[in-house]
């Protein structure tokens, strides 16, 4: 599959049929999900109405791993064959998955205070979420401030793997130290029961962040594609080279 | 001073490369071997130094290959090259002994450096900081460096500038010596030095009207 | 690892005019100006002093991170030094050891005498200095690779703290802990072991991952 | 009919925050162009 794509051309006849079925996929979902998620969905029995901010904030924290991974797997492609492909790829990840992650972060605190009845709470899920936050900014920091764009592809790179290595450490250590400090006085508001009244706009909603995040990502590298193979079209011929003996 | 150098070969093999969106040359193709002389010139800004820096084996060519040989086999760049670029890549804070020692520790050079100094001229600079030396006594360690280097090829980005008569004679002497060895060259400079034996080639850069 | 040239970086702190001792003197102004934001009263910061001297350390590491390589690059050292026989992964390790030297061991050295300042028992002073020795390797590792990545760039220092601050946050964790269990257990208490597991861990990613954005910066 | 009791303010504060972070995301989207 990514070998498939690796090749521009074949990519841009793939993302020609791909994007807009992402895009479909997308907005039928936002629609049903929204009508499952505020209307036709009830309250649920501990949580109230609150439940339905699960609904937005449970699949914009799955979007918000998920593009950290699919940037940390392309990173590794280009870091390996300094494919341009894969730069261009790993950078229109990261956008949207800062974006999802602001989300995962502002939608959780909404739903903390009227559960716990505060916004924050230094809990091991919301910090570790908060950090990956901090390392997207510390990705796109890394390409707006190295100038050129080969060094900062390369540099990007190589910060989103020792980050993706890194996840599952902090993850831990923040998970052991939140059960040294708030010894379960409260349990964070997760799934509560499995009803499908829950589980149906759930999904719904996962599938149509899931085709958005796929949409967003396709329409920036094609962009870039088209863009960087627009630049070759309009480049200057370069040197001309010519080897000669010399007479001394 | 050192005998003779293994055989080497630096092969570059239809090398294409672009600054940004700017494309510097593509198509470039030349093999160096034992006691060779390749004259890189062009105007400034045209990719001398890039196509140096792709030599060298610092910067991978976006199309073609370098490739490195020593004594037939295939090898890395470092095994073979000694580079000296625009910045002089000695610590101002250190004297010139302190420096060339350390090069010659860390290149296992097992010579005289006393003789070393004398023959690039600075037998009198020892224990001056490297920062107090001026900019063409910096070259002339530079080029103590690269002998202290003993690797056979030698690649030069402008070794004359800020060099008066006698240094560039100085570097003349010591890359003609070079090459009578069996070391091989790449300069990259403005004026055709008078060093460019019978193995010399020249490489020219022309921005395409 | 190669002792020339931990020697040479020895050297030359010993000649920059004492501009190494800048983060011992960070160190103790921060720890300074806390003492007086909270009040200067020994009963409320006793049970906070550790936390604010891992915190003094973490942040005085940080703002010398920058400067690792920055000279190396600028004057084509780093270039000389990839031509040289020492791998960049050995140049990445002994750039780590002389860091070590000359940043965070005299904030390890000092942590005692800021420990005296907030009067805290000696038991909790020994804590202090183990859980920083320990946690020490994977400092140094990830200062170099964040470092490493901004060798080329200027005036980089929030970037690199950037960088660095999520991957120092398991050991502020496990440093803070470790000074408590300390007091209880002695250096059998597990969060040593968790510390020295991250500087292992730590080295094994940090250092190819600066030799890597060594030669990056390079091309 | 979206009557949330007591907490609606936050369900609406969850739902409006994202569907103007989401928006952002799609205009931006929309709005990039092949030739610059």
């Amino acid at each position: 599959m990514i070998s498939y794509l690796a090749n521009p051309k074949r990519y841009l006849r793939f993302a020609r049929y791909a994007t807009p079925v992402f895009g479909i996929v997308a907005a039928i979902g936002f629609v049903t999900g929204l009508y499952l998620a505020l209307l036709a969905s009830p309250e649920d029995y501990q949580q109230g109405h609150t439940v339905r901010i699960m609904y937005v904030h449970v699949p914009a924290a799955w979007c918000a791993q998920m593009a950290y991974t699919a940037l940390a797997m392309a990173s590794l492609v280009s870091f390996i064959w300094r494919h341009t492909l894969a730069d261009i790829a790993a950078r229109a990840f990261a956008v949207p998955g800062a974006a999802f992650t602001f989300l995962a972060l502002v939608t959780g605190s909404l739903w903390g205070k009227p559960t716990w009845n505060t916004y924050w709470q230094w809990d091991g899920r919301m910090t570790s979420v908060l950090i990956l936050l901090f390392i997207y900014i510390a990705y796109l920091a890394i390409w707006a401030i190295i100038e050129d764009k080969k060094h900062a592809a390369r540099l990007a790179s190589i910060f989103a793997m020792v980050g993706f290595i890194n996840i599952p450490i902090i993850k831990f250590s923040v998970d052991w130290w939140n059960s040294l400090h708030q010894p379960a006085t409260f349990s964070s508001p997760g799934a509560p029961g499995s009803s499908s009244e829950i589980l149906l706009p759930l999904m719904t909603m996962m599938v149509a962040y899931t085709a958005l995040f796929g949409w967003l990502s396709l329409r920036q590298i094609t962009t870039e594609v088209l863009r960087a193979q627009s630049a070759r079209k309009r480049q200057n011929p370069g040197a001309k080279v010519t080897i000669e003996a010399v007479d001394a | 001073m050192i005998t003779e150098f293994p055989t080497t070969k630096l092969t570059l093999t239809d090398v294409g490369m672009s600054r940004g969106n700017y494309h510097l040359f593509s198509g470039v193709s030349f093999e160096l071997t034992p006691g060779q002389v390749l004259w890189v010139h062009g105007d400034n800004g045209i990719g001398k130094t890039t196509l140096l820096r792709i030599a060298s084996g610092f910067t991978p060519p976006e199309t073609g290959t370098a490739s490195y040989s020593m004594s037939g086999q295939s090898c890395k760049p470092e095994n073979i090259i000694a580079y000296q670029g625009h910045q002089t890549g000695f610590k101002a804070k250190l004297t010139a002994q302190e420096e060339l020692s350390f090069w010659a520790k860390l290149h296992g050079f097992n010579g005289q450096l006393p003789d070393i100094f004398t023959l690039i001229g600075l037998g009198e600079k020892l224990s001056v900081p490297t920062g107090s030396l001026s900019a063409g006594q910096k070259r002339r360690l530079g080029l103590g460096r690269l002998i202290i280097s003993q690797k056979p090829v030698w690649i030069m980005d402008e070794p004359a500038a800020s060099l008066d008569a006698e240094g560039s004679q100085l570097t003349e002497m010591i890359i003609s010596d070079h090459t009578a060895r069996g070391g091989s060259v790449i300069i990259a400079s403005h004026s055709p030095a008078k060093v460019l034996g019978q193995n010399a080639r020249r490489l020219t850069l022309r921005a395409a009207s | 690892m190669n002792m020339s040239l931990i020697k040479r970086d020895l050297k030359l702190a010993a000649r920059s005019g004492g501009a190494w001792l800048l983060g011992l003197a960070f160190f103790m102004v921060f720890l300074t100006l806390t003492a007086i934001a909270l009040g200067g009263d020994a009963n409320v910061m006793r049970p906070l002093a550790p936390a604010l001297i891992w915190l003094a350390v973490i942040l005085s590491a940080m703002l010398s991170f920058s400067s690792v390589f920055m000279s190396d690059y600028a004057d084509g050292t780093l270039e000389q030094l990839k031509l040289s026989k020492i791998s960049m992964l050995s140049l990445c390790a002994s750039k780590a050891a002389a860091y070590f030297i000359m940043a965070i061991a005299p904030l390890i050295i000092a942590a005692p005498i800021a420990a005296l300042a907030f009067d805290l028992p000696s038991q909790v002073v020994w804590g202090i200095c183990f859980s920083l020795f320990f946690a020490a390797p994977a400092l140094s590792v990830y200062g170099i690779f964040a470092s490493a990545v901004m060798a080329g760039r200027g005036a980089s220092g929030f970037l690199v703290i950037l960088i660095t601050a999520p991957f120092l946050i398991p050991l502020l964790i496990f440093g803070v802990a470790a000074v408590d269990s300390y007091v209880q257990t002695g250096l059998s208490a597990p969060e040593f072991r968790a510390l020295a597991g991250l500087s292992l861990i730590g080295s094994a990613i940090g250092l190819p991952a600066a030799a890597a954005a060594l030669n990056a910066n390079l091309e | 009919m979206l009557e949330f009791g007591k907490d609606a303010i936050f369900i609406w504060g969850a739902y409006g925050i994202s569907a103007a972070v989401i928006g952002g995301l799609i205009l931006r989207a929309a709005l990039m162009k092949p030739h610059d």
